[in-house]
């Protein structure tokens, strides 16, 4: 399996490029202004030095004992993506982006945006960079991650609410697609995920490279090897890739965890478990649609996860069967994370709780002895008015 | 080689001294039937050729007019039978050389694209296929003898243009998105559309129609001596939704005024 | 002016122990539990530890050029608080103060808080400990503050809503006094803050002085030498004094910020600028109180300041000269964190808005070659709700 | 010496073969006439002494029935002359031992004490005043003649206690704290009444009050054989809450079971 795409952005029979022609040129641009940036020491030791000096990175690698004990199976590593600034893996990725957009002389963002995480990083870095900024939500998402837009809002960012279709993060990024068709000239979209045309599945999933490769030596320097087994929650899947790259051609195991919703058999967003290869926002991959290729509602609890597709290298990776993609219900993600938030005083998000129940169950498998590390993407902070809803909604649930 | 049908109504039109116009209309929007009378009043007002959309839940490159549109043919349970359906009616009932508007995903899911062909489509405009992916839909349109419609845009470098012009298929024509943006009507004609004409017929030998944002009459007079077609879908649509069961005569009308204004 | 208070806990004529003699043997463990502890390299090593592994400390040192640049004046250093886990300064106080629980042989604990902060970081280390908790909030706060008060709950706690008084952080420190009365025992009372009876002042304090130890190697790695200013919001004063502490010997000026609300002619929380000495939970300090020595309500927009107390060794700094303590209106600590958020993509807590207006004063005055180090001593998510409603109250307020 | 008046109430009370009683009022709750009438029932009723409370914005020793008390004063405007004179006016009608019951703030507030002393009060009861402190207060209350009445709790250590006997005014007592917990009616006496009584005894000279808790006769009479004193705060206030008009006749009838049930 390759590890790397083709010059077309074709990862096996994944990626490309499925966009209007009106965009082609700026992903052409995008493309060169990336290769040359990764061959450029001054932008990497630029990105590197916001990455320590903005972000907080290093993130840790954190040994959860007690969860480890409770659950009295393999080691449980966190590692704490939630530490970062503005909470979660998102920064990552925008803070690449937004010296990219600089560098191509561009000085408007727009961006999509699910929990509202990428959206608030986009803001973080517009902010930071004294660039424009516009961000499309889905009007669902607006309703359940509200904290999210307003922290956008302060951050100077115009959020715009997107009516349309399922009325999340899908139609937020049609939205974005439509809007950058229109501004392409002036304005970069910065995606937040491993999806999207090429370049931008191979360039996210770069810059949130970060995260395994200081994973790797942490891990290393806690247990003096590599660890057994790497789980991620997977919406677009960036924060899995990030973590999962570096480790592939390792012998370490790898599990993608999709949100199953109410369920596989009822509302889900398990693209890779349930959907079937397609075009959607640009790139060929798994995507959640019916027979005739109209793209299916996705559901999750978690908005993060609420999508009917996911980044083309996940779509080659399940295919290949380097990682293995399997998933989590609303319930089970809900039970993961006050499990976490009690035994570690951890509060995550609801994405990320989705990784958590998955290493909980791996752990017990595993046994003692063994090393699992989970990436802890985003803090809870934006979730607790929809976690209220769901425990009132299912009293049965609270631990 | 004979001449496609696409080729002819080009070719018919322009020694008519006129600009080919090419009215765009969304399948089972509201109902199969509404579409089929609605393309009978486009050929009524003299239409050259017609472009029937496929209703697509996520319409990337369409304005409000046509997600509008989209959404409520899918919520008439419009699917791909219906499509077919509409597509072969339409054929049948205006003659005129016929264009499909598909996002590409439904085009995917389809085990092969012969029931097209046999509904009567002459060619295949497909927004989010970029010239650089040849999946192998490409090889299934050539064999079938469907054109597959390149698209030009305001960005398009030189370059890129004289690729375009190179594999266009010989029978067919290029779209020349007019702005940047997605579709929808606009106030005048697009300021982008006329350097891109003119750009592109240095490169590109095939006929050129302009779309994306042609609201009426005075935007096709002014366009008409760049372009040799016109592909008005917004507007249209605007209109039906405007007069409701007065819609016919409104489009057979509108169609009409938009040939009159495409002479040169 | 001593920088150590007395074994009675005086600084100068402020501190010692004004309570409920039940309370005093509980008050003469903890000392004793403390001061064998800060003797004790393990604890020492284990408070370490749990600093860097948990609470992601050293906290960044983070040189705001943009904002430095947009006041035109001297350099602003913000020390990232808001970067803990928790988003607060408070943790490294709650961590501190589980160890010593644990040392005590004790299992519970209950705290007041009052934007939350110090609550959410007792239920976290009560998680992390595997310790029973209540929280005291007044009513008001639980109101403005709501977010906080799922995160406790999320994490295990059971948060009291106090209706007396004027329902915010005085009433909720009464009734976690009355509490603890009833259960000292088997209970220890976490306090928030710099205040309360000895060892209170003293041991909060020396917890919070990692801020100012940490700045200053980090200050110093920066430019080269000490800063010439240091700049943090006063509440009860924990924040501040962490950082002052370790610079008190130095050369180096120093400006604690209290809360004005709406003018210090109006309703504030101006404690140091507009109070006289007197009793308040345990300790003698400066007191916002009528002539009759009855306690005034205070106010201000950050629920973390609106407190009419603050801790004594403030009270102390305060008389001898050594910090000099103004205030900042709600008006201007929102003016001032909405520059911050559109300048360098941070969003700071209220409480820490009110430091950060002050340093934009200082540093237009000090002007360019001169080094302020700011506390920003936590994060802003928990304060948008409350920011939405102030800016809707107030539209002119918009930046 | 002479006997201060606190000292001659207990010993009569001893002398009587029982308890003296302490009935405990607030200040101005909800009028300045009201506690002076009530404190005339308890005196009526048989009380040895009689404790007026202060009140304060921060009771942080109170439970809710006296937080309550103390607020309904506050919203009363009662301030500190309204205090003055509810004391004098009770020492005037009633006659009896008077001790203030105040918070340190209210008190530290007073330029000095002197007029407490004027308007009858005996002694301070000053619930967040620990032994180890030595404001100014003490001496000026020393000077006054003001007994200022130390606390032993449950939790109090034998050296404590020790401490305690030690430095209590020779004219005073001592206030023991029945309970772990603020004041507030209890059912039962509180269980830490009668073991923490036990250890004072053995060290301490002075009369012991018992107090915090204390919810009627019941409780007064098993504790009269180890306490020379009882407060009842809490118990007196939830009656006159009851009874309202009728509260008079109530607050004395009970102050006279509590007298009854006290003989040993
Ligand atoms: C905290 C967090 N984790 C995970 C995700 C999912 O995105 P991805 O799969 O790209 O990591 C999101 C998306 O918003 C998120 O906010
Ligand atoms: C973020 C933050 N800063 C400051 C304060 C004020 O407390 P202190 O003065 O003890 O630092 C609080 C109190 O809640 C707070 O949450």
């Amino acid at each position: 399996m390759p590890t790397e795409p083709d010059a077309g952005g074709h990862f096996g029979d994944f990626g490309g490029r499925f966009v209007p022609e009106t965009l082609i040129p700026a992903l052409d641009q995008l493309q060169q202004a990336f290769s040359e940036a990764m061959a450029d020491s001054d932008f990497l030791a630029e990105l590197d030095r916001l990455n320590r000096e903005y972000t907080g990175r290093p993130s840790l690698l954190y040994h959860a004992r007690a969860l480890s004990q409770a659950v009295g199976g393999a080691d449980i590593y966190l590692k704490r993506e939630d530490l970062n600034h503005t909470g979660a893996h998102k920064i990552n990725n925008t803070i690449g982006q937004a010296l990219l957009t600089r560098r191509m002389g561009k000085r408007k963002l727009i961006a999509e945006t699910g929990a509202g995480q990428h959206g608030v990083a986009t803001a973080t870095v517009a902010a930071l960079f004294g660039m424009e900024c516009e961000v499309f939500m889905g009007a669902e998402d607006v309703r359940r991650q509200s904290l999210n837009v307003r922290r956008m809002e302060l951050l100077g960012t115009r959020v715009r609410t997107v009516e349309s279709g399922s009325r999340t993060l899908k139609d937020a990024i049609n939205e974005a697609l439509r809007a950058w068709v229109g501004s392409v000239q002036d304005t970069h979209y910065v995606i937040g995920s491993v999806m999207g045309p090429h370049p931008f599945p191979l360039m996210v999933r770069t810059f949130q490279s970060v995260i395994g490769q200081e994973a790797r030596t942490q891990v290393v320097a806690h247990t003096g090897r590599l660890p057994d087994l790497l789980v991620a929650a997977v919406g677009g899947g960036s924060n899995a890739a990030g973590l999962f790259h570096p480790f592939l051609d390792d012998d370490v195991a790898m599990v993608g965890v999709e949100a199953a919703g109410e369920g596989l058999e009822a509302r889900h967003a398990a693209t890779l478990s349930r959907g079937r290869p397609g075009v959607l926002h640009g790139a060929r991959s798994y995507v959640l649609q019916d027979d005739e290729g109209q793209i299916q509602e996705a559901h999750s609890l978690s908005a993060g996860l609420d999508y009917p597709g996911v980044g083309p290298e996940h779509s080659l990776w399940k295919d290949s069967g380097r990682v293995q993609y399997v998933s989590c219900t609303d319930q089970q993600a809900v039970t993961a994370l006050i499990q976490l938030s009690r035994t570690e005083g951890v509060l995550c998000a609801l994405e990320s709780a989705h990784a958590v129940a998955e290493a909980i169950k791996q752990a017990r498998q595993l046994g003692p002895g063994k090393t699992i590390v989970v990436c802890l993407s985003g803090r809870g902070d934006k979730d607790v008015d929809e976690l209220n809803r769901f425990l009132e909604a299912h009293p049965d649930g609270q631990v | 080689m004979a001449k496609s049908d696409i080729e002819i109504a080009f070719a018919q039109a322009k020694a008519a001294g006129r600009v080919a116009v090419i009215p765009f209309l969304m399948a089972g929007d509201p109902s199969v039937a509404d579409t089929v009378r609605l393309a009978e009043a486009c050929a009524a007002g003299g239409a050259d050729l017609i472009e029937i959309g496929w209703p697509f839940s996520d319409p990337i490159a369409d304005g409000p007019t046509i997600q509008a549109a989209s959404q409520r043919a899918l919520d008439q349970h419009i699917g791909r039978d219906e499509v077919l359906e509409t597509l072969a009616l339409v054929h049948q009932r205006t003659g005129l050389p016929m264009l499909l508007l598909s996002y590409l995903n439904p085009l995917l899911s389809m085990a092969n694209l012969s029931p097209l062909r046999a509904a009567g489509v002459a060619g295949l405009v497909i927004p989010d296929l970029a010239l650089e992916q040849t999946p192998a839909i490409r090889t299934q349109a050539q064999e079938l003898d469907l054109a597959v419609i390149p698209f030009a845009a305001p960005t398009t470098t030189e370059q890129r243009l004289a690729d375009i012009g190179r594999t266009a298929d010989r029978g067919a024509f290029v779209y020349c998105v007019s702005l940047l943006g997605v579709t929808g009507s606009r106030q005048g004609l697009p300021a982008g559309a006329l350097p891109l004409l003119q750009r592109a017929r240095k490169l590109i030998d095939v006929p050129l129609a302009v779309g994306f944002g042609i609201s009426g009459p005075q935007a096709v007079a002014e366009v008409c001596r760049d372009a040799d077609g016109v592909i008005v879908g917004s507007a249209l649509i605007d209109i039906v939704q405007r007069d409701g069961r007065q819609a016919v005569e409104s489009v057979q009308r509108f169609v009409g005024e938009l040939v009159q204004a495409g002479y040169r």
